[in-house]
């Protein structure tokens, strides 16, 4: 039988896990809504939170992250891998469209060569979701094989029914959890008849549509259309922040640092919205601004479906609310031109 | 000037205190951008003439006032001076005739600006010294030196570790590579 | 380009980390051009000199410490392992700094990455290499693992120009090729330059006088970006199908194993899944960006 | 007033004498407008004008060709005379749609004065001076000044002076300049330790996006000094150093081109006050040398003029 949690608990129980974990839980403490290492006694975010607005990656792959030290000295350069902490995190309040969207970059880090930084972080890392109860305007994520309460890629699920929040175990990880957790009830017959009442109406309660079949080919063949793309991107400024705070985009750029001989190699946030992203000395293939907003939109809707056939876009609506010009994916993904064409 | 763009090239910040001893008393560092046509010929002039002036500038010598840019300063404090010093001839007699007076213009805005953003205003002072002003150029270098003393090292760029102002080792300490 | 294809590939890694360079000594710097070195350098850790491997047509990451990593084809062959080359125009920043460095600094390497030259297709072929500029020096591997087993294959054709004299790089490769009688050494510049006896005209041009036949070739052609575009039609004039038509392209950078995003042309990795693509493959990619 | 910019809109396209059209029409989500740029008559239709129409579309006319009619507030007016004055754009490649502007709402402010989210709110309508916001049936009132933007508050321009066709009757400027300057009273109380580590704190949070630059019609540099890699000026990774030196040195080149259009602030995802920074640098620029940016089309830029005797108390 499942067990439920009731609110006022959650404090004490998020306690008891901070002795194992650094629990990290949403908060606007710092200015915006972002997941940081819980203070102890906040539990305000239950009644603000819908999402936050730096996603959950930022934990896996930090704006900045120091990938190793060097350090020159007499016999040359001596490289300092960096200290395998193995820190264990949980985060708390994961919503489902950011945990399908880590599944989702999990494949590219895990695929062919491993990525040791990001997937130490993850192996270490245990996700508490949260059902959401009042999705965004903007999230579009029951178009996007997810549902606000979807518990597939979490450890644990946390389901709003009322005073209570139904707790489902998914992993072994979420089942260890719970068993060391005091302070628990057992559910019953009716909590979970109120728990799928609530998932049904948080379904309901998303409003966005996107009608994303066939989305793969009618890109693969209006890639050429200039004319289409230029009109899409004439809006755009081409800033970051669609890419950089999109939860399902992963790509980072390497720089180096050195001072007096000793230095850090760093990885940081990058973006394809940015011309010096593809620039090389002699030439840049992507400098026009229409190639770079088609390089966003087609990587989620066709690149990626056709490495993992999985569309790497959860929904969750951040690009839409976020965008300075309200580009917004979801009516640029509906006026791709249905040519009927014979496939390049 | 090589120098300057040389620890910009490879991006290093650099801490000039700790080329001293620890145990000597702190020294101001001040980097001293000076017109060639008149401030660089004083600076030359209090030298010949045997003029007192404390060795804590490094001189950079810029063919006009009007060549400091707002990078040149904000870099010098990111690197980790204590101050800087911007001097050219004084208005009307410029080589390049309007030099100093865009100068003028451009220091006065950045020196309110960094004033109101919390930076001490003796951090970035500027001066005509003509080119037969030797003793003015020792006296300002002097005074500058005394100001920079009163206000204290620039911590403004070091990163805080658990709250403590405290210097990173591979942040802030570098020494300059005199070549 | 299948993933199971690459986890074939010898992996080199240091500490089961990817991203962490070995240290490497520079041996030997060869003043190319005003604007290209070729710089000789070997492990620093005398074991992984003799255990590491690669293929020609392969590339690594080698980094300046304190400055950056930039992309460089490997242009020494495999068949000579008793050190590596590769070869650097000074455009950039790591490649400034790369050429402030003297003999004996040390460089990070990270490597060997991407695919090679599919060596068991070119057996018993005739090969015609187009070089331009820089660009012989990913074909300069091939070429010394070719003629270091020279029994193996059948004519050699290489046609390299570059704009001006002082432009042509590895001149003392083009002198020993010349020698060597079984190979059609031809050496073209751009323009008309005063104390050059030698050919005249643009690669792409030089290569259709050359006219090679295309039964049972194969060309494989690097150089800048247009002259790529403008060798392709005319190799197809001489009858080569685009299948025999071999490339490596060139894009930034970072990663080196299709993670950073930043080198794709359509839904292919050039780093992960290149840079050697067949013309045919290069047709077929979603995007015509290359 | 919006009927009028249609026709117009429309006449001009049709009229081939305008080659582009940059206006707003209404967002994807509610209570926003979005710009739209475009060639073909059919989509004047769409052309809107409320009290939501945020962007400065100033930025984007460095980088259209041909003729272009530009819908233009107060703010973007001044923008536009601005990069007028800069040689980024001819005056005779402009129509100019002046628009008298009443201020824009800041959804921001109208969230934390209700407690709920912008798309929770049912209706926000403003009519003079009153605004009322619908929140599941309530209807609850606020003076303008409560809820428009800072920078709307302290506009010294509503109407725009240079323009070719005005679509409405003139509007008085009528600054709060205190209300507007609260942010910048506030740090200007603190030591400067302590505002130097205010800054520090936001700055902390910045992610690099540029949006702040971007959406800036002031910064129309080709390569902005923040990817300068010889010399690396700045480092490109978000620590808050070099975020902070970002933030200096845009606010000084773009000092005597910011017209106070508050876009970078609002655009920011990271809710940093940027405006305090762009606010203090033009009324720095204004106290010291007395010029007002994109005021004049004919005044000389503020960097490249100067005057005999000025600032030289700051000079040894």
């Amino acid at each position: 039988m499942s067990k439920k949690v009731n609110k006022k608990d959650i404090a004490q129980l998020l306690k008891e896990w901070s002795q194992q974990f650094n629990v990290l839980a949403p908060s606007r403490a710092s200015g915006v809504a972002e997941m940081t290492e819980w203070d102890g006694k906040d539990t305000s975010f239950l009644e603000w939170y819908r999402n936050t607005v730096v996603p959950p990656k930022a934990s896996f792959l930090p704006p900045m992250e120091e990938m190793f030290r060097f350090r020159k000295d007499e016999e040359g350069y001596r490289i300092e891998p960096p200290s395998k902490n193995g820190q264990k995190q949980l985060l708390f309040g994961v919503r489902p469209c950011d945990a399908r969207a880590m599944a989702i970059v999990d494949m590219t880090f895990e695929d062919a060569y491993k990525d040791p930084y990001y997937l130490e972080k993850r192996r270490n890392a245990v996700l508490v979701g949260m059902g959401c109860t009042n999705p965004c305007e903007s999230c579009f994520c029951t178009s996007m094989g997810t549902t606000p309460t979807d518990s597939t890629n979490v450890d644990l699920m946390l389901i709003d029914i009322g005073d209570y929040f139904l707790i489902e175990e998914v992993t072994a990880k979420g089942k260890e959890l719970l068993a060391k957790a005091s302070g628990l009830k057992e559910a019953t017959k009716s909590d979970e008849a109120e728990a799928e009442k609530s998932k049904e109406t948080s379904y309901n309660k998303v409003t966005r549509k996107l009608d994303t079949t066939g989305i793969k080919d009618r890109l693969l063949e209006s890639f050429d259309d200039e004319e289409f793309w230029t009109k899409t991107a004439a809006k755009c400024i081409s800033c970051g922040i669609c890419t950089l705070l999109c939860p399902t985009c992963y790509c980072f750029d390497i720089n180096d640092e050195m001072v007096k001989g000793e230095g850090a190699r760093f990885r940081n946030w990058d973006s394809c919205g940015f011309p010096l992203y593809t620039k090389m000395p002699m030439e840049n293939p992507r400098s026009e601004k229409w190639r770079r907003v088609r390089q966003k939109v087609c990587h989620k809707y066709e690149f990626y479906p056709m490495a993992f056939d999985v569309i790497a876009c959860t929904g969750c609506g951040r690009c839409i609310r976020l965008c300075p010009v309200n580009w917004d994916i979801t009516q640029v993904i509906e006026s791709v031109p249905q040519k009927v064409k014979g496939a390049k | 000037m090589k120098l300057f763009l040389r620890l910009c090239y490879n991006g290093t910040s650099f801490d000039p205190r700790s080329e001293m001893s620890p145990e000597s008393e702190w020294e101001p560092k001040l980097l001293g951008f000076l017109c060639r046509w008149c401030s660089y010929a004083g600076a030359d002039l209090a030298g010949t003439s045997r003029k007192k002036y404390p060795a804590n500038i490094r001189i950079i010598k810029v063919p006009c006032s009007g060549r400091v840019d707002s990078l040149f300063i904000l870099k010098a404090l990111r690197l980790g001076f204590d101050g800087v010093l911007v001097s050219g001839c004084h208005p009307g007699d410029c080589h390049y005739q309007t030099g100093n007076y865009r100068a003028r213009r451009r220091i006065a805005i950045i020196k309110k600006f960094l004033e109101y953003l919390g930076v001490e205003p003796q951090r970035l002072q500027a001066s005509w010294v003509s080119a037969s002003e030797g003793g003015k150029f020792a006296e300002v270098v002097t005074d500058v030196t005394q100001d920079l003393k009163e206000v204290g090292p620039n911590q403004l760029f070091e990163r805080k570790k658990n709250g403590a102002k405290t210097k990173a080792r591979s942040e802030g300490a570098a020494r300059a590579k005199e070549d | 380009m299948t993933v199971s294809d690459i986890t074939k590939r010898p992996k080199f890694f240091a500490k089961d980390n990817v991203y962490l360079p070995h240290i490497v000594v520079i041996e030997k710097i060869i003043e190319e051009t005003p604007g290209v070195r070729t710089f000789h350098f070997n492990f620093k850790d005398k074991k992984l000199a003799r255990e590491f491997k690669f293929e020609s047509g392969q590339f690594a990451q080698c980094s300046v410490f304190g400055v950056g990593e930039a992309p460089f084809c490997i242009s020494s062959s495999p068949t000579r392992p008793d050190h590596l080359e590769f070869a650097a125009q000074r455009v950039g920043r790591v490649t400034n700094a790369l050429h402030r460095l003297g003999v004996g600094a040390e460089l990070g390497f990270r490597g060997p990455y991407g695919n090679s030259f599919p060596l068991d297709s070119l057996k018993g072929k005739n090969l015609v290499f187009v070089g331009g500029g820089i660009g012989l020096a990913p074909l300069r591997s091939l070429i010394w693992n070719i003629i270091d087993n020279r029994d193996k294959y059948n004519k050699v054709d290489i046609i390299y120009g570059a704009r001006t004299p002082a432009d042509l790089c590895f001149r003392y490769d083009l002198e020993a090729w010349d020698k060597d009688k079984t190979i059609n050494m031809v050496t073209t510049i751009d323009r008309e330059a005063e104390g050059w006896t030698g050919r005249v005209g643009l690669v792409p041009n030089v290569l259709g006088e050359v006219a090679p036949k295309a039964k049972d070739a194969v060309a494989i052609v690097c150089g800048p970006p247009i002259m790529i575009r403008f060798t392709f039609p005319v190799l197809e004039k001489l009858g080569f199908t685009p299948a025999q038509m071999l490339t490596t392209l060139e894009k930034r950078m970072k990663c080196g194993i299709g993670k950073c995003g930043r080198c794709n042309i359509g839904n292919v990795y050039v780093c992960r899944d290149g840079p050697v693509f067949s013309y045919e493959q290069i047709k077929n990619f979603v995007s015509s960006e290359y | 007033m919006e009927q009028k910019l249609r026709q117009e809109a429309k006449a001009l396209l049709e009229q081939k004498k305008i080659d582009w059209i940059i206006g707003f029409e209404a967002g994807s989500l509610k209570f926003t407008t979005t710009p739209l740029i475009t060639k073909d008559a059919a989509d004047t239709e769409r052309l809107v004008i409320n009290p939501f129409i945020t962007n400065n579309l100033a930025s984007f006319l460095t980088e259209m060709k041909g003729r272009v009619a530009i819908v233009a507030k107060g703010c973007e007016s001044r923008s536009i005379v601005s990069l007028i004055q800069d040689n980024k754009v001819a005056r005779e490649d402009l129509v100019i749609l002046g628009v008298p502007c009443p201020g824009i709402i800041d959804l921001a402010k109208i969230e934390r004065l209700v407690g709920k989210e912008r798309d929770e709110l049912d209706d926000i309508s403003r009519d003079g001076d009153k605004v009322s916001v619908k929140v599941n049936g309530k209807k609850k009132d606020f003076t303008a000044s409560d809820v428009l933007f800072d920078h709307c508050l302290a506009c010294e321009l509503p109407t725009p002076q240079e323009y070719d066709i005005l679509l409405g009757e003139e509007r008085k400027p009528s600054p709060e300049l205190k209300v507007s300057g609260q942010n910048i009273a506030a740090l200007k109380e603190l030591t400067s330790t302590e505002r130097w580590a205010s800054w520090e704190k936001e700055l902390s949070r910045c992610i690099r996006c540029y949006a702040c630059r971007n959406v800036c019609p002031a910064c129309f540099c080709q390569r902005c000094f923040v990817e300068e890699t010889e010399p690396q000026w700045v480092m490109p990774m978000p620590r808050w150093q070099d975020n902070l030196i970002f933030q200096i040195i845009r606010n000084i080149h773009v000092a005597g081109r910011c017209t106070d259009c508050g876009e970078c602030e609002r655009v920011c995802p990271v809710n940093i006050p940027l405006r305090s920074l762009t606010r203090e640098m033009y009324d720095i620029v204004d106290e010291l040398f007395k010029f007002k940016s994109g005021m004049d089309k004919d005044a000389l830029p503020l960097m490249v003029h100067y005057e005999q005797e000025e600032a030289e108390d700051l000079f040894r």
